[in-house]
């Protein structure tokens, strides 16, 4: 199989499965615990730490590992909006739910949310952000790279910004940690999200970087764990291998991203053959592995299906779109059509991806855009398409 | 998540395309949405004697399209007309939950296509 | 080693690592994604949803997967707390910190939340939660089993009263499920936490049972997961291992109980041999696996350690006590004096423990009382001792 | 958790145990809290020429009795009283933080059981 959605999760590094084995079995004290087992695993847990912060230029204390990236987002924008006297967050229109929903709870409880447009290439205008702070402005929160079209946001000037104001800045880096240099102290930020399966670690860990000193209330209580700001017993296996994964990411990153890059251009290059395609994000500012196309007249669930037939595992941009029929917010964010919206395909590539990947699915995809554009009513004739839409526009008999 | 008999008709749809001078055409759906479905009839004393469907959607709309087309092949106008939402859905061996407004969709265009054909020829 | 802290966490089981790793290699989808390595993680996590719930008789679509215990704990009380008009929560004094610092919470966001006082052995009495009832009453939750002491709590009998004044019942089950029968109908329970690494599976994972129809708020908002209960990417290996476990769990449980009990029994009529010493909790309404100890004149921390020396894992009651120098809130709340309550030394068996694990446990353990005995400055002479601690509560020397 | 040091001290303490007639007493800390501290001491020549100790309390307090004892045998009043948390926590390699109070706890012990052979000694 080809797999083409690391996006939506890796595959865990056969080093990390390795790293986690001895958490699994022998090693499998609590790590709050006091005899010479527990203590094992505390080691360990606190040298994945360490290696977690090396990737990102933060210190050991400043992480503190979640179940994942959603609850790392939960923690930082919960966690420091009800620390603070301040009423006002501002964020983006293209984030990911984690924080678009977090968002729209701290409206129910008494939040203002600002939430920034995007232009067509989903970039956050500094000026933007600028404008947006008031005096009760408690936290800005803006992605470093976004999942669905892979833009990079500009979260440095972002985070000049933020320090000029002493707002705190928080910034969901899901998707670039491992992919491109992230750096908390160039970049001033106070809170940043990442998740272990994004980085080819195992599914349920994450981690959130505090910057020493920031103000933030624990959401999970209990034991007093993760310096009273996390409760609850460690997963020591995950973290360890979130923790391996992180070293491996920092060793490789470097070659990988110039590898990858040439992966996308090609592969982005000969989709855009096929008429009446697009790519979806910004042609330079994006993530080395991400090809976000669309495809007009077909929807692209369908297109996911068949690709899998076909050995090709592809998305269409949110994981979590099996859940939903909602056009992608993302998508409607950078000035898409709803209807336009359906139609794309996310590829985003990993570890394991060669030319020859490349190649396979460039020959197979083109015969199955066609085959679904033979099955639709809207074909290729544009101005067909309009018509009928206008019709449907207007026409009594819409559902 | 799909039935293997919905990923038959996906991978493999009957009556697939447009037709020309169709007696009946219906029409559901909206793109908007993601899905749009047409069916065009051809009828021959009271019964559908060809269909064909045209499909904007996902899987399960296009696995639907394909599967009425089968179903109401043959049958009478009538018979037609009671093919309801279940009945696909039965057919297919169920659809997932967020899914089931295919079903819909494709017994409703059936509906309008009878009812463009049922209204054409009072004309 | 001799391991002898169960209740802190378990080993994990090899047919539970052997079921988890397929899903730390090849089955690495994340169940979110349309295509098929996503739809089989989805099915393996439906199957382990489908396994957890039999072993408490509740339907799958009522199992919602989460982080682990604490968290289990904190979406039942917040969860339905923030979901309710009502403003009263009655729990017990002697619940987990994950209960009890949730409350603390709760109380600080307008709850009222009731503390029930237990026996000498730890039991609540049903006649004061009925009394403890008022219109204004959200949530009873009283745990199954205690996780220091061992004692079993009548939640049938509160799950009664709580129907019938049709109030919603949690119980922290962490430390029940698996050793004793849970039957969610039985016990008229609407909401049950359960604990995946307590039970032989891995560490970070665990369910909140909660019954349909129950109204509750999601506490961590995302991509909708879990019926939009509990977003974030799902920890499939872990949930699938805990599913395993709790497989293994039901089939094993009854034999498993039974031989437990019998070494338990001996392991405390051994240990009760050394003077000045006493058992903690419930002489029959008991954990099977719980002897929990109190030494008089000596500290527990040193005699676990010491233990630790000699090969054997014990705890002191609470995992989370290597972050506390706080006297036990459980023994405090079943009227010991504080200064006893450092003594205690709680061993919890397991599957891997023997009878030859009991006779090296009690070969050792007098020998390491009467040397820690002897450096103490209060002896086996209790009068002495009381003197000595009259001078401290009197003198001016006190630190 | 624990130095080696520590561990050493914890587990073979040395001059453990109570004093017959002892020049002075120092005691510190408190039963409700978990750690309690004897101190005995004999003085000569203006020196600490033998010295014991009596703990309740975990291993960092146990640990750190034993090592002060050692630290101090042997000193002159005036150094032994200058014996400060600090230099018990640095002699043993560290403490982990939630325990830092031991060493503290020590140092004080050592000057109160001094400050006890002063007073009697003025009488
Ligand atoms: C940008 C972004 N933020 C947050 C998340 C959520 O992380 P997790 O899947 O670990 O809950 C994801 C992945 O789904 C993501 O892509
Ligand atoms: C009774 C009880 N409740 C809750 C918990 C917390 O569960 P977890 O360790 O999975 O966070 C524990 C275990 O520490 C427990 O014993």
């Amino acid at each position: 199989m080809i797999y083409m959605d690391h996006a939506a999760t890796t595959p865990v590094d056969e080093r990390v499965v390795k790293a986690m084995l001895p958490y699994l079995s022998e090693k499998y004290g609590n790590p709050s615990s006091l005899y010479g087992l527990a203590q094992e695993a505390r080691k360990a847990m606190e040298d994945a730490r360490a290696k977690i912060a090396g990737l990102i230029n933060a210190k050991p204390e400043e992480i503190i590992f979640t179940s994942g990236g959603t609850e790392s987002d939960n923690l930082a924008l919960k966690g420091v909006a009800l620390a603070s006297k301040k009423k006002h967050i501002i964020t983006s229109s293209i984030e990911h739910h984690a924080v678009l929903k977090t968002c729209e709870w701290l409206e129910k409880h008494g939040f203002k949310v600002t939430y920034l447009p995007v232009d067509r290439y989903g970039l956050v205008k500094v000026e933007d952000v600028e404008k947006a702070i008031t005096k009760d402005t408690a936290l800005i929160s803006i992605m470093h790279a976004n999942n669905e079209i892979g833009t990079i946001e500009p979260v440095e000037e972002v985070g000049k910004i933020a320090e000029e104001h002493e707002i705190y800045f928080h910034t969901d880096a899901v998707q670039s940690v491992g992919k491109i240099p992230v750096d908390v102290e160039k970049m001033n930020i106070n809170l940043l999200s990442i998740s272990s399966h994004k980085i080819y670690g195992p599914k349920g860990v994450g981690a959130l970087y505090i910057r020493r000193g920031t103000r933030i209330e624990a959401l999970q209580h209990g034991g007093g764990h993760e310096r009273k700001l996390r409760s609850g017993t460690e997963n020591v296996s995950g973290i360890v291998g979130f923790g391996k994964a992180a070293e491996i990411a920092r060793q490789e990153m470097l070659s990988e991203t110039e590898r990858l890059s040439k992966l996308r251009d090609r592969l982005i290059e000969g989709a855009l053959k096929i008429e009446n395609s697009w790519l979806n994000g910004h042609p330079t500012k994006r993530l080395p592995n991400n090809a976000h196309l669309c495809f007009k007249f077909i929807e692209g669930e369908s297109l996911i299906l068949e690709l899998d037939f076909n050995g090709i595992a592809a998305g269409t941009g949110s994981a979590c779109s099996s859940r939903s029929l909602e056009p992608s917010h993302v998508l409607t964010a950078i000035g898409l059509r709803p209807e336009e919206t359906h139609g794309s395909l996310r590829f985003t590539l990993g570890r394991s991806n060669t030319d020859k990947d490349v190649e396979q699915v460039l020959s197979v995809l083109p015969g199955i855009v066609e085959r679904f554009r033979a099955i639709s009513p809207f074909k290729k004739d544009f101005r067909e398409y309009e018509s009928a839409l206008l019709k449907e526009h207007h026409s009594s008999g819409v559902d | 998540m799909y039935s293997d008999k919905l990923i038959e008709h996906f991978r493999n749809p009957k009556n697939m395309g447009r037709m020309e001078n169709p007696d009946g055409v219906g029409k559901a759906g909206n793109p908007v949405c993601g899905d749009v479905m047409y069916l065009y009839i051809k009828v021959k004393d009271n019964k559908i004697d060809d269909i064909k469907f045209e499909t904007f959607g996902c899987a399960a709309a296009i696995g639907t399209s394909s599967m009425i087309t089968e179903m109401a092949r043959g049958k009478t106008l009538e018979e037609a007309m009671k093919i309801s939402k279940q009945d696909v859905e039965g057919e297919l061996g169920g659809l997932p939950p967020i899914k089931r407004h295919c079903s819909n969709l494709a017994a409703d265009t059936l509906r309008k296509a009878i009812e463009d054909y049922l209204s054409k020829k009072k004309k």
